[in-house]
């Protein structure tokens, strides 16, 4: 019932040959990740915003969850409960990274939270991406609800996606999710995705967990589990790929690791500065695609710098749009009619 | 007439036959029992959950985002402390989203002292609930205005609390506040509703053609008229004042009793009325009474109507205590009783400026 | 690392024979456990209590826990995190059952609560039992607490214990215990007992839970799990006994499972009356010790008869016990100065 | 001067060195970050918690039974909403078994906005805190009283709740408020206790010969006595209603200014002394108005002191909304600025009856 690649084998040689084409697209869109979580923290670091937070390291696993989810509006589409670090899907979705900069400005023309949220915070219900909560793993206790709504039976094509750190799985939430999701006769469609970059903040995985891989903990709950090497955009687009094919047949739930990276540390509280020691994907692929003649030094490099002027020249763009008005912090609180205490 | 758990489970099943309702859900909530207080008995969407209140929460925010009409039972209110947090995302989403997202979930959850439940089924829980913004209250103390009330909540596009007052759940409805379409003949009514004692497994509830009727959110009821003293309340307190104001009647004073029966949005409307009248105020709820709803009422009167008041108000409300202690003895000591809300009107009546 | 031994072998058989002296003892406690239960269900029919919760069903398994427990208080003896039907190891471990029949009468004289709490709410700080309390799965969540004070390393001689039911393990407490009891390098002298009576409630365990056994759950964590059965005292001895073992002296966790009975239903709630098709484990013992020769069938029902008699006598003594005064609910707000609100 | 949050981490110290602090733990609490806000750097019983809240009450609640001093943090309030209902059994084991258990553990939280931490770092817990009783709930808004405040809850035998506000934990004593026992100069003190940027295997703190000092639970203090209006608060708004009170000084209004620093018990000596004097009343907090902790104030006020006074009580709260935005003009808008304390009492000053 339970396949592992372990993190350290060189899961590319054994996953089959990806081609070209989605390759060269998955590159892209890694690198387009990459360049606007750079361009986010440029932002925070020259005062354009008060806090950076997200994915730079997890775009090789990010990216192809983002292309191969089912996208759309409603239970005939994939559900995404996403943690802070999923810039990556939401541009394989084909979200508009200058959207990203503005959720960043806090400016109201944000279309994710209208100025009040953190960066990373996203939100999109015509694609089912729900918002994006601060608290970490409440997620996995809410993931539980869409997918009953797409229970075996229902009729309902889509599935139900849930991500979080390695560290969150600590959280009762986790459980939650794992005991509800394997009810015997009951079982919920449910990917349990962990993107585990080995540190909560400033706390190592070691010393914090009695089992040496989080997936394992799906095991006794008698639901499918893997670990794959996040850094490798192919190894994760297959292990994706198996996963949500066995969830949509199966209907039932299946846990998936992934070892990533966290380039930049934590957040800007812990300074954003680039980590030392740690697997870069995007280098790493792009050295891959090099080997295989797809892409040459030179175009890569030219793509990265094209990319990154695009977002600074975006970035000045909205330079300019509006804060939200004071007066706004009353809107939405209830999505009828906006009554607060008594009238 | 029925009781007002009759009237709950009988708005259920409008609910999931006429108004989209997908799952009513809980611990033990489907067969074979049917709720704890038999509020869900016969529902054909209602089934039992593990026992993990986290995970009722959040399945009814999941199911509520994913365009489902869930009502998720909380056993007792005592048993929601450990989903503060959750129940704060599901009031925020909304807002967090700038208004992207709704959550038009309905929580259900038994409240308050009288029957005898010691330290864990006995605690109140609308002071909590006001704290959670993005989330409407609402608390009958009727059948009918639980009929109505509920009905109102299932159609409401936001996440609606509704807090069912556990020694109330048993009462009959009064003349005149009959349930459109429900038989006024509680052995019929039980015959057609209740599940049989002992084996259930053949048993199905013959559902009588109820008819819509809405209580609106937000819109209180004055219980009884009165110009000598504003008494606010609602639930299990509300009978209790109005016995008492009948009572004192006889002595020559005169109470007003009003039910709030939506705590968020509350009626300011009737409040203002009902003071500008009286002048005096009463608050009465079953909650501790450091940080209690009622001192919020309390707070407003004071800055908005402050030199309408010819006695200061007062609040009347459970001790704040760690727990309601099992002895009969310490449970009447520790929330309001109708002797209490009795002297309280009395002696706010006989108070001159 | 796991052992198992189902609930459905006859593990009778296969456990060590026990010394009569100690088969007598265990019987004897489950025998005046049993009457004590059916004592305080009387009371309650006859109105001289208002709820009744308690034990009938796992008096094989609970009077072996109050027998091996290193009874004390402090660190140095073992901690006990019970739930609401553990009559049976404070019977063991030197309860007078006379304070249970207080506690259900709610009278001022009732030890473990001052006739504030329900029944079967035992607090006994001279021998580390906790005070139980009615939130399910709570416990979990604190024993670890205990646990550290008596890690490796504190010289500490106690263990913690920490039991509940089945249904309790859906709780994120569980797994709480489960995660914090196992970090590796940080492991916790923490026995976790789940008695299985298949029930929450009125909730069937089947269609709630994706393992088989409850048991199964710790294994992820890399601790041993068993499974034992409840209704029969000496297997249940030897497995705790084992368990209590492991953990006093490699100061690591455990988890066991026990299948148990329900013989009363959930609590008066459902009518406390008796429930057919399940074992009764005195019943299932007194046969043992008959085939052992150790008792008559005669000498079981008169010893019976003579703990019922001297329960009843005993409820007499204490039906003027005074209820508490109304002031007293001021009475231990706080351990020092009792100042509510400000004065 | 030290700032509020090496007062806090020096406390800790003499708490783990002199008192019997066992345990120091949370979210990053230990090494190498010993914080997120610097409080536990350094010190010798602080370790990192796996990331669950409920476990780390529920450690702290366990480690007090076993007759430990544990202190846990929750690394920002917004995040402790999970674990209410243990917080409440903390609060009710005393009281539960009769007096036979206590339960002396130290929660400390951040509280409160003023960092631009969006919708969830900028929660206020003073109305949460004050609804779970057997606890004490102190916070400071100077480092001495944040010295005093925290070896004061260290020596306690009940659950004592220590609440940080955010927006002060880097604002330094002032002249007359010196910490016995550490040095007066920031860099010397720096050097001394904070951890360096970087690598810290191989760093130790030198601290200082510092002196016990204690601050009594349950005893306001009056930071500017004045005699037309009297602003009740603590936290973050004690500062900035000091000087509002400066500001409107020149225009002839003399406000009083007390800062509470215990919410339970709170002194109501104090405060009594204070609307018999002043005759008008502006409570001031962060959090949500509906339900609030300054209502109850108010309320007591109204039942005890009505007569006493010449102007409608008034609250400066928190909107009562889901969240505090990100964006300036948002976080402004929803929690007290000193504009608006300034307004209040102006106008409460104004006021003639
Ligand atoms: C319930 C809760 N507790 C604490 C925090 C503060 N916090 C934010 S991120 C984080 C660490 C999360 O680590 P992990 O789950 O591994 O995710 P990662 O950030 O490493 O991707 C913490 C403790 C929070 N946001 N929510
Ligand atoms: C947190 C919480 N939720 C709900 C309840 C109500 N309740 C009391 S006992 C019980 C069932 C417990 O089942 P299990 O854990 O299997 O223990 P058992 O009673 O079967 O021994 C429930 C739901 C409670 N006491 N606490
Ligand atoms: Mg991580
Ligand atoms: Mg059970």
């Amino acid at each position: 019932m339970s396949t592992t690649l372990s993190a350290s084998t060189p899961t590319t040689l054994t996953s089959p040959r990806m081609s070209a084409e989605l390759s060269l697209r998955i590159y892209d869109l890694m690198l387009r990740a990459r360049v606007l979580e750079e361009r986010l923290i440029s932002m925070y670091k020259q005062g354009e915003g008060y806090f950076w937070i997200g994915g730079p390291g997890e775009e090789a696993f990010n990216v192809p969850l983002g292309l191969l989810v089912d996208k759309g509006q409603g239970v005939d589409h994939d559900y995404m409960h996403l943690h802070y670090r999923s810039s990556g899907t939401l541009l394989a979705l084909g979200a508009d990274p200058i959207d990203s900069l503005r959720q960043m400005r806090n400016v109201s023309t944000d279309p994710y939270s209208r100025g009040r949220n953190f960066a990373g915070h996203y939100s999109v219900r015509a694609w089912n991406v729900v918002p994006v909560s601060s608290p970490i793993e409440v997620q996995f206790s809410m993931a539980i609800g869409t997918a009953r709504a797409q229970r075996k039976g229902t009729g309902a094509k889509g599935i139900t996606i849930v991500q979080g750190g390695d560290a969150g799985s600590a959280e009762g939430d986790f459980a939650t999710a794992l005991v509800w999701s394997s009810r015997k006769g009951h079982e919920l469609p449910l990917l349990m995705l962990v993107t585990n970059n080995r540190w909560g903040i400033s706390t190592a995985y070691e010393g914090q967990h009695g089992y040496s891989q989080i997936a394992d903990r799906g095991k006794a709950f008698g639901m499918p589990t893997a670990v794959v090497d996040g850094n490798d955009p192919e190894a994760s687009y297959a292990a994706l790929h198996k996963a949500i094919d066995y969830v949509r047949t199966e209907k039932k739930p299946y846990l998936l690791e992934a070892m990533v990276s966290r380039l930049r540390g934590h957040s800007s509280a812990s300074g954003a500065n680039i980590v030392k020691g740690e697997v870069d994907c995007v280098e790493r692929y792009e050295q891959t695609l090099e080997a295989r003649k797809l892409k040459t030094r030179g175009e890569c490099d030219e793509l990265r710098a094209r990319y990154a002027q695009e977002l600074l020249d975006a970035s000045k763009r909205i330079a300019n749009e509006p804060a939200p008005e004071p007066s706004t912090i009353w809107d939405h609180v209830f999505a009828d009619k906006n009554l607060v205490g008594g009238e | 007439m029925p009781s007002m758990i009759q009237a709950i489970r009988m708005a259920l099943h409008v609910g999931e036959t006429r108004h989209g309702v997908t799952d009513i859900f809980g611990e033990d909530v489907g067969p074979p029992l049917g709720g704890v207080f038999t509020g869900t008995q016969g529902l054909k969407t209602a089934w039992n959950t593990p026992l993990d209140e986290r995970g009722i929460v959040g399945m009814a925010i999941g199911l509520a985002l994913a365009g489902q009409k869930p009502i998720a039972e909380i056993q007792f209110c005592d048993y929601a402390f450990n989903t503060i947090d959750l129940l704060k995302v599901a009031g925020n989403l909304c807002w967090a989203s700038g208004g992207d997202w709704n959550v038009p979930m309905v929580l259900m959850t038994p409240v308050g002292a009288g029957i005898r439940g010691s330290m864990y089924h006995s605690h109140s829980f609308d002071a909590q609930a006001t704290r959670i913004p993005g989330w409407k209250i609402v608390m009958p103390s009727t059948p009918l205005d639980a009929y109505g009330l509920l009905l109102s909540a299932i159609k409401d596009p936001n996440p609606v609390m509704f807090l069912m007052p556990k020694a109330l759940l048993r009462v009959k409805s009064k003349a005149g506040e009959e349930i459109p379409g429900a038989p006024l003949d509680d052995k019929v009514l039980g015959q057609l509703i209740d599940a049989p004692l002992g084996d259930r497994t053949s048993w199905a509830p013959q559902w009588p053609p109820l008819e819509d009727y809405y209580v609106p959110i937000g819109k209180a009821r004055v219980v009884r008229e009165g110009t000598h003293v504003s008494v606010l309340s609602y639930g299990r307190n509300v009978p209790m004042a109005l016995a008492a104001a009948d009572e004192l009647a006889a002595d020559g004073v005169d109470a007003e009793v009003i039910d709030l029966r939506s705590l968020h949005p509350y009626d300011w409307d009737a409040i203002t009325a009902s003071v500008t009248k009286t002048h005096r105020v009463l608050c009465v709820n079953e909650d501790t009474e450091i940080t209690n709803f009622g001192e919020h009422l309390i707070r407003r009167i004071c800055e908005e109507l402050f030199y309408e008041l010819y006695a200061p108000p007062k609040l009347l409300a459970g001790a704040a205590i760690p727990g309601i202690g099992l002895a009969d003895h310490l449970e009447m000591a520790s929330v309001p009783q109708k002797d209490g809300i009795k002297t309280a009107i009395a002696e706010l009546a006989a108070h001159e400026p």
